[in-house]
């Protein structure tokens, strides 16, 4: 069925994909709640800053990362020396391309159900004692929900599908940043290499599909019987 | 004092102004729909800001603009049945009424949750989820969910409205032994004689002006 | 004007063929539409049928795919352009000069040698053979960061990520952030070269023109320019 | 400021982005609704459908495209035959990369909207004489607005953005599909590039965020006074 | 015959089952809260199927489950003033009481615009956003909506609710107007007695089961 080096990339995409979008769900939805409720200088810019990766070819993303993230860029020369922390050429790296690409999706989601948000909810859990952030927490956290699975899913999707920001900034490295897309990249290089193409793209397909049924099934459960019907 | 309520404010088209005082422990609100009865309650539990004006309950100050005050709403302590019911969708019956009740240990604490819990008959709604409830069901959710929440105060905005006229009055009763056995001050918005005149002698007319 | 004939090149092409088109265009002809991509996606380009008059590829492989395919037409395939390889640093690096290429593996410690994917994209495939041949491969296949393409491999020795890299000549020439770290001897280098061919579906009345004039003496000196050599005709 | 060259370029991404994002846009909200509101066997595939061209490396996005609609391929030949349309080496294939690319994008942004419309307000428009299409016209659509935005600005920004899928199915031909990113990748391949490159990065970046103003606009003249304060 | 209701239906623990004819052209419908009122409403709106039953409003059958009939809810003619309002947050006041008026031209249309928005005092709301209404003036604005959409009957679930009893006694007066001098069938849910009995002797009284 699936042959070990197959099974070694599908991990390897599983890691890298998984840490990309957990790690950046926190930033997307301060981002996203930044964006839909609070107006300050700059709000535009950072909107504009956060749809960059979208714009920008994903090649030129990756050649950004390499210039602010590599071992001589600014961000990267003080990773390095006070965490010890390289990106390039490292599933890392590999992460951290997947979270900027995905970004701007799940920052938009997650916005759109803040957005949606009533808050004569939040006023009134406020009357009922509730802090600012323990409002933000039992009232806005659970309705914007729908928006965190989406987000959650484009980005993963998304991730699982991030190739040239990758293989521009952490190289196509097999075991340490060959992915899934990489490796049936790859496999298009060479004439004839059509038959593991397509397995590999059949079990992208499936993993994003076994992702999708995952998250419908949480929105479901999560909001079962909580809207009106009539 | 029990109530010092001095305000100005304006919304829209509509500027609410009072000047009130009174050492009863419970008031009742009235006056045409729209002149500013339930902005009035607003300004009280620290939804709106009003534009000057001077709040006390129960001794306590709430808001003064001369003295810049103003407690942030979590702190005020009000147990507001809001004209909207606002029920949270997303939590079941139970959990609503758990909401308040968690948060604060500090205010009253002589309500008899189980009695309550029977006299507005919800007792076999706690594990609905607040969308299948009738309008009425909706009401007593949010009867019982402020005034399980340790309140310094009771706001109630016309928490009567949809029910039968029998559930009404017991309902009315235990709101009336809240004030007095227990002594939560209490301001309660209606248009029914009969309801306020059970409750107090004291009614802030509210006129469009 | 009318639109001058389609010519799909390699990506490594890019600066020189568009010089070669402006010669064209100045003799009066209409200028040919280029389009650049990865050799891959060229062929795959024109193996769906997609309008085009003259195919150039950096690589045998996939000219042989569309002349096993009949799309080629008949007699027009040609190998026309040689590169060859060097091992370069970046600019400002003292890590050393590998004059003496056995001890590359030494140098590179625990850092990568950039390089296209030296199992899929022509240049890194070159490469390899390159390595191979100079019986290098072995110490360094697991140290290679295989790149998309010769460039992105370039760009990963201009940024430091990468102390030594394998590119073409033509790179090093237009590069001023790397600097030759090694020649690759000769008798290593792999047999580099660039076939061209008209598309058996070509119509368009100036391609065979154009192809002829890239084949030119005018044509070497700007391919030459860059640091492309001509080969001679089979 | 800008040269000839380079307006002709924002000209033809500007075009090729217009038309990927207005064709999808009915497109999207169809599959949006069906997926929100219908139940039906299939529903997880076409879910997985429209997401796939996230999930497969974009080039081979490209590649399938090639196969399908290409003059050689089934749809491509039909196309070309029936219509007389061309698809390769035109900007209306670079259009097509985009719009499927850009398509999940669009769909998740319109779900969640339309997931989060309140169903008694369109029982409410019946009762008062609306058909369900009317309805639909008059409730659903303008309430789901803000996800239609969302959806038009995430699909314009990433269409923008095209690179892979356009460069495989449409190729890199100036003046017909060379859009943005593909000069800007065209600039990238050649060293010393950079200075042309960061100009049209620039000008993308300045695009993208003029739809984000245009959007934000849009949306805030849309939903003004619609929502609950206090 | 004016009023046939026939029909059985669960919704969670509620058992509604009604048999009840007449020939008034007006019935009030009472009970406990939750007892089913806004259900039988909504069976009669045709916005829930009944499992079993038969109705017919003004001569004209809705829905009858043994004949297999059942009209589409936009074709049945309700005009519905919800417990819940349901006012379209998108459009403003003008917006929603044109929404039913351009929709349906055939039934009654004896109404007389002007007044009604006299009466309901909503004159000068026309153009706000019901996000800004004070309750009251939402359930105003909800009756004029409702009122305007040529129906051929009414549902008023209690749509006094929150209104003090001038206004309230000025609309009931209208709603009366509309019943005789228009004719149009008309179907009171209140808890109010007072209400009820200056409209109808009828009354549909609906009791837990
Ligand atoms: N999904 C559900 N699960 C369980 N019970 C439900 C569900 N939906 C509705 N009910 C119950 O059906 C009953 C009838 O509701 P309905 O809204 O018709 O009552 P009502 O007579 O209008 O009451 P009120 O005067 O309070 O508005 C209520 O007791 C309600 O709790
Ligand atoms: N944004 C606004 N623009 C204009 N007027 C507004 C706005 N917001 C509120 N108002 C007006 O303020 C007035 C006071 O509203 P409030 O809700 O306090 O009335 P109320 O006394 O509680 O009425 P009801 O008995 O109908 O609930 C209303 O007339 C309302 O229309
Ligand atoms: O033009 Mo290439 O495919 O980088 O050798
Ligand atoms: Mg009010
Ligand atoms: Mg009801």
């Amino acid at each position: 069925m699936i042959t070990a080096a197959e099974w070694a990339i599908i991990q390897l995409s599983l890691k890298v994909s998984l840490v990309a979008v957990l790690g950046t769900l926190p930033v997307a939805y301060a981002l996203a709640w930044l964006l839909a409720r609070r107006q300050f200088p700059g709000r535009s810019l950072l909107d504009a800053l956060v749809h960059l990766p979208l714009v920008v070819p994903p090649v030129v993303t990756g050649w950004l990362l390499l210039i602010l993230l590599g071992r001589r860029g600014p961000i990267g020369a003080m990773l390095e020396e006070y965490l010890g922390v390289t990106l390039v050429f490292q599933w890392t790296g590999a992460a951290v391309a997947a979270a900027v690409m995905a970004l701007p999706l799940m920052v938009r989601a997650m916005r759109l159900s803040i957005d949606a948000v009533d808050r004569r909810l939040v006023a009134a859990a406020r009357t009922l004692g509730a802090s600012r952030w323990y409002a933000f927490r039992t009232i806005t956290l659970p309705l914007t929900l729908p928006g965190i699975m989406a987000g959650a899913v484009l980005g993963f999707t998304r991730s699982l599908g991030e190739f040239g920001a990758t293989i521009t900034f952490a190289a196509n490295i097999p075991g340490e940043t060959r992915t899934l897309p990489l490796a049936i990249y790859t496999g298009l290089q060479v004439p004839g290499g059509e038959g593991a193409v397509t397995r590999l793209a059949i079990i992208s397909i499936l993993l994003s599909l076994a992702a999708l049924l995952v998250s419908e099934w949480l929105i479901r459960r999560s909001t079962n019987g909580r809207s009106h019907v009539v | 004092m029990s109530f010092e309520i001095v305000l100005n404010h304006t919304v829209g088209d509509c500027r609410l102004s009072v000047d009130f005082a009174s050492q009863v422990p419970r008031i009742a609100v009235t006056g045409p729909s729209g002149v500013g009865k339930t902005t009035l309650l607003n300004c009280i539990a620290g939804l709106i800001t009003p534009e000057t004006g001077k709040i006390v309950i129960g001794g306590r100050v709430l808001f003064d603009s001369t003295e810049r005050i103003s407690i942030r709403v979590e702190q005020r302590g009000a147990g507001y049945v809001f004209q909207d019911a606002r029920l949270f969708n997303h939590l079941r019956v139970a959990a609503n009424l758990a909401y308040g009740e968690r948060l604060r240990q500090a205010g009253h604490s002589g309500v008899d949750r189980e009695r309550i819990i029977e006299t507005l008959g919800i007792g076999s709604l706690l594990d609905r989820w607040p969308a299948s409830l009738s309008g009425g069901e909706i009401r007593r959710v949010a009867i019982a969910r402020a005034v399980f929440a340790h309140p310094r105060f009771l706001l109630l905005d016309e928490p009567l409205s949809s029910l039968d006229q029998e559930r009404a009055a017991e309902i009315l009763t235990m709101i009336e032994h809240l004030g007095t056995a227990i002594g939560i001050p209490m301001i309660y918005v209606s248009h029914q004689p009969e309801e306020t005149a059970r409750l107090t002698d004291t009614i802030l007319q509210l006129a469009p002006r | 004007a009318p639109t001058g004939p389609v010519i799909l090149g390699p990506s490594s092409l890019q600066e020189a063929l568009g010089e070669v088109a402006d010669g064209w265009a100045a003799k009066g002809h209409s200028r040919p539409q280029l389009s650049f991509a990865g050799s891959p996606a060229t062929a795959r380009q024109v193996s769906a049928g997609a309008p085009a008059d003259v195919i150039l590829l950096a690589d045998e492989l996939w000219m042989d795919r569309l002349e096993i395919e009949n799309l080629l037409a008949a007699g027009t395939r040609r190998a026309l352009l040689g590169n060859t390889l060097v091992l370069v640093a970046p600019a400002g690096s003292n890590t050393g000069v590998a004059d003496d290429l056995a001890n590359l593996p030494a140098l590179l410690g625990n850092d990568r040698l950039a390089m296209a994917d030296p199992d899929t994209v022509p240049a890194g495939r070159y490469g390899r053979m390159a390595l191979e041949s100079m019986g290098l491969w072995d110490k360094l296949a697991r140290k290679v960061a295989p790149a998309e393409n010769v460039r992105a491999a370039l760009a990963l020795v201009e940024a430091g990520e990468a102390p030594f890299g394998v590119v073409y000549s033509t790179d090093l020439a237009a590069s001023d952030k790397v600097r030759m770290a090694a020649a690759i001897p000769e008798g290593s280098q792999p047999p580099i070269r660039y076939p061209v061919a008209m598309l058996a579906s070509s119509s368009h009345p100036d391609a065979s023109g154009f192809l002829a004039f890239i084949a030119s003496a005018e044509a070497e000196v700007i391919f030459a320019r860059y640091g492309f050599t001509r080969l001679a005709e089979r």
